[in-house]
C-alpha cells in the first residue's frame, strides 16, 4: 500500500474509534466470529481448522518418537512451527520463515508451553533415551489480521484432537501396539491481542487495523486466570495503564473463547 | 514401486476401497474458497485435500526474471508437514521441486501467456492431505484457480493417473496402491484441445499396456473436466444469487 | 521453567548472589568503545557482557527496501559461541531471530525515524557472554550507541527483568533464577514517557504477581536510565577533556 | 538470446523440419554420434564419459555403507545427483542444485530405479543395519542440449564399470577384503527423448532445437522393450499420437544405443 | 570510497614509504603497540582479547566431546571458526562466513595445527570412539587492518588461557570431576604479515595501507624459528627476495610477540 | 600433516611412484576443449584430472558488483563428488571456498584488468580427480583458459609445488606424499616477471629448507611454463590445419 493510502485510513479508523467504533461494525471489545473445526486432517495424529472471521488457520498435530533434551531428560520434547505459506497473502514469500514466522512460532509454544498445558513426563518412552516429540505445524491459510490468536487456539484445538498411538517397547525398539488414547492436556492457554490503536485498545485487530496500529500487545492466560506467556509487538508503545487494562481483557476474552473450544 | 504378494484387486475385481477399476476416487471441488488471493480452488479426491490459490497478474519481481514478450508463469508444490504419514520438513524436497516444475509446464499451455507481458503469475499448491495423486489433483484444482482469478485460458487442465496393480490397469491410484502396484502413468489433459499437457510414468509397463493406461487415464481426465465445469458453474450460480439477495 | 525444590531464596530473604529481591546486578556501562561503529556500547550486568554497535543514518540497501518516509531500522541480535555453556552454532538461532524483532521494535518508538527518509540505520548486538536478561541489557546497550550515533530520539530505552522466584516476585534474573524460576517478566521503558516499548512474559503469574513483577521491573528499568545517563555524561567529559589536551 | 534472434531461428528450423531436414544435417529420427569411455576416473569405484554430439556428460560411481530406508530394510541405496557445473554453458549458474538440474537427476534415478537396473538386494550387509549406498554423480561438462538421454547414458554405463569392494563383518564393523567385484546389474535402461517442433517430432534434439521447441518427451526402455520411466518437459503439448510414436520410437533407438553400451 | 579517494590515498601512502615513513607514524618494520588481556569470557573454556592498534579481536574456546576423524583415532579435534561481525566494520555483513572469514580462519587454524601446538594426543578420550573437541571462535570486535596477525595472536592466547575439566570414563559415559588443568600446549605459534606497497614490505598493515597495498604475505613461525603455516594474499605478486626478506622479519616479529605472549 | 615410519623415499633416492626428488609427475595439457567455455584447459598431473574453463569478459552480474575501473575476475574451484576416496558433498566446502580465492588471486596479476571495466571474468576450475596438488594444478590449467580465452594477460602463470618427505626437500608432491610428508609449499609463478603469485605453506621447514623448497617449486613451474607454451602453440597448429582443410 502506498503511505497515502495508509495515512487516510489510519485517520479515518482512528477517527471511528475514538467513537468506540470500528470500520466492520464491532465494538472496541469485541472478537470476530470464530467457528473451529477439528479432525479436518485424518491422517495428522491431531488437527483444526479455525476460523477468525476471514483469518483462517490449520494447524496439524503429528507425533515421532526420538530423544529427550540433555536437561529435560524425563519429558516429551514439544516443537511447534509456523509457516506463512504464499497463497495466505500477497504478503507472504515463498522461502525459509520469516521473522513473522518465527515469531507467530515462538508465541503459540510459548504459551502452550509455560502453561504446562501437556503432560510431557508422560510422553517419556525411555528416560534419556527415548521419549514422544510432538510436532505443532500451525499453517495460516488466509491473512486477515490476528495470526497470532487464531494460531493458538487452532493449536490447541488441535493437541485436544490429538490420538496417540500405543506402544510397548520391544529391546529399546518402540513396537505400536492397537488401540489410540487422547494426548495428556492439562491446560487450555488462550491467546487474546489488543491494539493500539490512537491511544485506545481494541479487540482482535483485523488486517486493516493491523496495518494501521501503534503496536500489539498479546497474552495468554490458562484456566485458572493466571497469565503465561506475553508478546508486545509493533514499534509502538503502552503505558503500564494499558498493560493492566489489556491483562484484564485478556482474562475475561480467553474464558469466553475457552468455552467455544470445549464445547467444539 | 514393489510388487508384493497381498491382493490389491479381489475376486471381484474390486479394488481394497472398493472401486472398480476404471473407477474414479470420490471428488469434491470448490472454487473462490480464499479471501486473499486472486484465484483459488479447493479439491478432495479420495483422501487428497488440496488447496491452490492463484495471485497475479502482476508486476514481476525481481525486474530483470521479467519476459519481454509474455508473462512468467511460476508454480510452488508444496505438502504440508502433516500431510503424509512421517512429518515433512517445510523445505521443499528435491521432489516438490520437480513436482513444481511438471505442474508449472502442465499449466503453460493453457495460458495465454503472452496477453500480459512483464508480468508475473503465481501459482501456490499446498497438500493438506496426500492419498497418491497428488500431482494430479494439483493441476485440476490449480487450472479452476486460474480460471478463478479470470486469467484468459484455452481450456481448462484436468488431470488424472491411470496404473498396474496386480496386472490390471486401473485408474486413479491411491497411496496403497501407488506404492505397491506396479506402475503410475500420471496425465494432464486440455480437453477440448486434445493436448496432452503432463505425461510421466513410474514402474515397468509393456507398450499395450501403456496404451491402455493413457487411454484410461484420457478418460479419467474426460470426467475430472465435467467436474471443474460443474465447480465454475457452482461458483457463478453462488455469485449471481448473491447478487440477486 | 521447571520449579526445582533446590532453594533460589535463603531464609534471610537474600538470593544465590546475595541479592535483595528488588537489588539489581553490578552494571557497568561504557558508550563509545568500538573505533569503526558511528556509535557503540558496552554493558556488563552481571555476568552478562554485550557489545552494541549502531551504523547509519546511510543509504538503505538493496534499495527497493527503503522506505520513503522514514528510515529504516534493523537489529541483528547475535550470541558469540563461546558466550553460553554449550557451544552455540555462529548461524542465527530462531530465538535470536525473534530477539532481534522485539528488540528492534523496542527502540524504534524512541527514534524519530521521519527525519531520514530513505535510509537505513543498523544496530548489531554481540552477546560475548550470557547469563540471563541478556535482551534487556542488549536494549539498555543498543540505545546508548544510538545516542552515541547521533540519531535523534526522544528518551532512552532502558530495560530490565523482574520474575517470580520461589513465589517472591525478583527483579533482574540471572540465569539460575531465569531457568529454575517460575516466571520471567521482561520490560523496557522509556522514562520521560512513561512509555513500554517491550513486555513479554514466560512462566506463570497471577495478575495481581503480573502487576507487582511490572512495577518493580519499570522501578529497575529507572535505575538503568540512571545509569545510562552517567555514562553518556563520562563520555562527553572524556570528549571534553580530550579536548583540552 | 533475444527473442528476435529465437523467432527467426524458430522460422528457420520449423521450415527445415517440415521437409524432414534438421540444422545439423541429421534426418527427423537420427541419433547424433555417440562415444562411450568407461574407467575415466580410476579414483571412483566406477565412471564413464558420454559424447552425444557435442554435449559431454561424465558420470561417476561412489560407494559407501550406510543405513537402509525404514521401508526397504534388505536392500542397498541408490542415489543420483545431477550437477549442471557453469564451466558446461553460459546458462548454468553456480549454486545448489537448479530445477533443470534435480528435474534431471530424478528422470536419470527414475529410469534405474523402476527398471530394477540394480539387485538393491545383493547390497544388503546386515538387515535394517548397514547396507551398501551406491551414489551416481553425473556431471554435465558440456551442455549442447538433450541432457537426459546422454546423462541416464552416462550414469548406465558408468554403473556397468563400477567395481565394489569384498567385505566381511566383524562385530557389525564392516572390514574391507582385497579384490573386487561387479555391480550387480541386471538391466540396461535406456532413455529416448523426442521433441515436438510444429508438430513434428524429432529424435536427439540439440541445444538449438530445445531452444525453439514446444516440448520434450522421455521415454526409457529396458532390455524387454517395455517401458519404465516417462518424462514430458516443455511448455507445450502432445497429442496421444505422439505419445504412442514417441513410445516406438523409443524403444526401437534404445536398442541402437544398448548394443553400442555393450560393446564399450 | 572511491576509486579517487583510494588512488590518492595510494599515491600519498606510497610517497612516504619511499622514504621509509608511514601514515601512522611507524618505521617500515614496526608492529603496533599489542595489549593482550586473557580470561575475558569466564564462562569459556579460555578467551583472549587482543588489541593491535585499533584492531580488536576476541578469542573463545569451548571443549566439547565428540568423535575423532576416522584417519586420526587417537587423536582429539581442533576446530577453528572465524567470525567478521558486522559491527566491527561497514564492510562485513551479516550472514554466513564470507571467503575473508573462511580464509582467516583456515590461516589461524594452519598455524597452530602445522606447528602441531596442542598435543592433540592427550585429547583422545576413548580411542576411535570419544575425544575431546577444541573450539577456536575468532570474533573480530574492530577491524583496523592485520586480522590475521591478531587472530592468530588471540587464538593462542585463549588456547594458553584454557581450563579443561576433568573427568572419568563410566560404561562409555564421559562424567565430569571436579578440578581443571590447562591444554596440553607445546608450541607457540605467531603470525607476521608483511604487506607489499609500491615495491617495499611494511610490517603489520594498518586498514589504509591494507586497502591500497599490491599483496600481503604471512607467515607463521613456532618457537624454533621454523616456518610453520604461509599465506599469499592479494592481487599482487612477490619476487623471491621479498619471499625471503619476508621470513626473517616473521621470524624476527614473531619472537618480540611472543615474549609478550609468555608476559600477557 | 603426521610423519608416520612407512618410508616415502627408499634407498635409492626414489619416491614410492619411481621419481627422484625434483621430478615433476607426467603431465598432459590440453588447450580449447570445451565447447561452450570461451576458453577452456585440460590438465593431467599424475592422477590429477582438472578442467578449467573461463567465460568473459561479459556484462557484469549484479551490476552493483561491478567495478568502474577495470573487470571483475572470479573464481570457483569445485571437486566432483567422485574425486576423492570419501565421496564429497557437491555443496562448496570451506577448503574449495579458500581455494577459490587464492587462485583467483594468483591470476589475477597476470590479467590486464583494466582493459574491460565494468565487466565480469569467470573462472570455473573442476577437479574430476584429485591426487595432490590441485591448486596449483588447476592454476596452471585456468591460466591457459584464459590465454584460450584472448584475455589480454602479462604473462601465463605456472603453478608447482615442492615440499618435505622423510627429511627431504622434493619436487610435486603426490596424495600420499602430502598427507604423509613434513611440508607442502605451493607456488605461482610469472615467469617473465620472475613475479610470484601464489605461496602458502603448511608442514614445518627452517628456513633454509624453506629457501631451498621455494627454490625448486619455481624451477618446477618454469618446467611447466615450457608445457603451457607447447600446449598453446599445439592449440594454434591444430587450428592453422584445421583453416588449411
Amino acid at each position: 500500500m502506498s503511505s497515502i493510502v495508509v495515512r487516510v485510513k489510519k485517520k479515518q479508523i482512528e477517527q471511528l474509534i475514538a467513537k468506540g467504533k470500528r470500520l466492520d461494525g464491532r465494538g472496541l471489545t469485541d472478537y470476530r466470529e470464530i467457528q473451529i473445526e477439528q479432525g479436518v486432517v485424518e491422517r495428522a495424529e491431531g488437527s483444526a481448522r479455525v476460523l477468525l472471521g476471514k483469518t483462517e488457520v490449520l494447524a496439524g498435530i503429528k507425533i515421532e518418537v526420538g530423544t529427550p533434551y540433555s536437561d529435560t531428560p524425563n519429558e516429551g520434547v514439544l516443537t511447534v512451527n509456523a509457516e506463512l505459506v504464499p497463497l495466505a497473502s500477497p504478503t507472504f514469500e515463498p522461502g525459509p520463515p520469516s521473522e513473522n514466522a518465527i515469531e507467530l512460532a515462538r508465541v503459540v509454544d510459548r504459551g502452550i508451553r509455560e502453561s504446562k498445558a501437556i503432560d510431557l513426563e508422560k510422553l517419556c518412552i525411555k528416560p534419556g533415551k527415548k521419549v514422544f516429540i510432538v510436532f505443532v505445524d500451525v499453517y495460516v491459510l488466509n491473512h486477515d489480521g490476528n495470526l497470532i490468536d487464531a494460531s493458538a487456539l487452532a493449536a490447541l484445538a488441535a493437541l485436544l484432537n490429538t490420538k496417540m498411538f500405543n506402544y510397548e517397547l520391544e529391546e529399546d525398539d518402540v513396537k505400536i501396539k492397537p488401540g489410540r488414547k487422547p494426548l495428556p492436556i492439562r491446560k487450555h492457554p488462550i491467546a487474546i491481542t489488543c491494539a493500539k490503536i490512537n491511544g485506545k485498545l481494541v479487540v482482535d485487530p483485523w488486517l486493516e487495523e493491523e496495518q494501521i496500529m501503534d503496536a500489539r500487545l498479546t497474552m495468554t492466560t490458562d484456566d485458572d486466570g493466571n497469565i503465561c506467556a506475553i508478546q508486545k509487538g509493533g514499534s509502538g508503545w503502552f503505558t503500564s495503564k494499558q498493560v493492566l487494562e489489556t491483562a484484564k481483557i485478556a482474562k475475561e476474552k480467553a474464558k469466553e473463547l475457552r468455552k467455544k473450544l470445549v464445547k467444539a | 514401486m514393489s510388487q508384493k504378494s497381498e491382493k490389491l484387486i479381489d475376486k471381484k475385481g474390486l479394488r481394497l476401497d472398493g472401486r472398480k477399476p476404471d473407477q474414479l476416487r470420490p471428488i469434491k471441488i470448490e472454487v473462490a474458497i480464499l479471501a486473499n488471493a486472486d484465484g483459488s480452488a479447493y479439491i478432495q479426491q479420495g483422501k487428497n485435500k488440496i488447496l491452490a490459490a492463484v495471485y497475479g497478474p502482476k508486476e514481476a519481481h525481481p525486474k530483470h526474471l521479467s519476459l519481454p514478450d509474455r508473462t512468467r508463469l511460476r508454480c510452488r508444490y508444496h505438502m504440508a508437514p502433516f500431510s503424509v504419514q512421517e512429518r515433512k520438513s517445510p523445505a521443499p524436497s528435491r521432489r516438490e521441486r520437480e513436482l513444481s516444475k511438471v505442474i508449472r509446464e502442465s499449466l503453460e499451455p493453457s495460458i495465454f501467456l503472452e496477453y500480459y507481458p512483464r508480468t508475473s503469475i503465481d501459482i501456490f499448491i499446498e497438500v493438506l492431505q496426500a492419498d497418491g495423486g497428488t500431482r494430479c489433483a494439483s493441476i485440476t484444482a490449480a487450472s479452476l484457480a486460474l480460471a478463478d482469478a479470470g486469467i484468459p485460458m484455452r481450456d481448462l487442465v484436468a488431470a488424472c493417473a491411470a496404473g498396474k496393480i496386480d496386472d490390471t490397469i486401473v485408474l486413479d491410484l491411491m497411496d496403497t496402491e501407488d506404492k505397491k502396484g506396479g506402475a503410475d502413468v500420471p496425465v494432464a489433459l486440455m480437453s477440448n484441445l486434445n493436448a496432452i499437457t503432463l505425461l510421466q510414468m513410474d514402474g515397468t509397463l509393456s507398450l499395450k499396456e501403456f496404451e491402455k493406461a493413457v487411454n484410461l487415464a484420457l478418460k479419467g481426465c474426460m470426467k475430472i473436466y465435467a467436474l471443474q465445469k460443474e465447480a465454475l458453474k457452482a461458483k457463478y450460480m453462488n455469485v449471481k444469487e448473491a447478487a440477486k439477495e
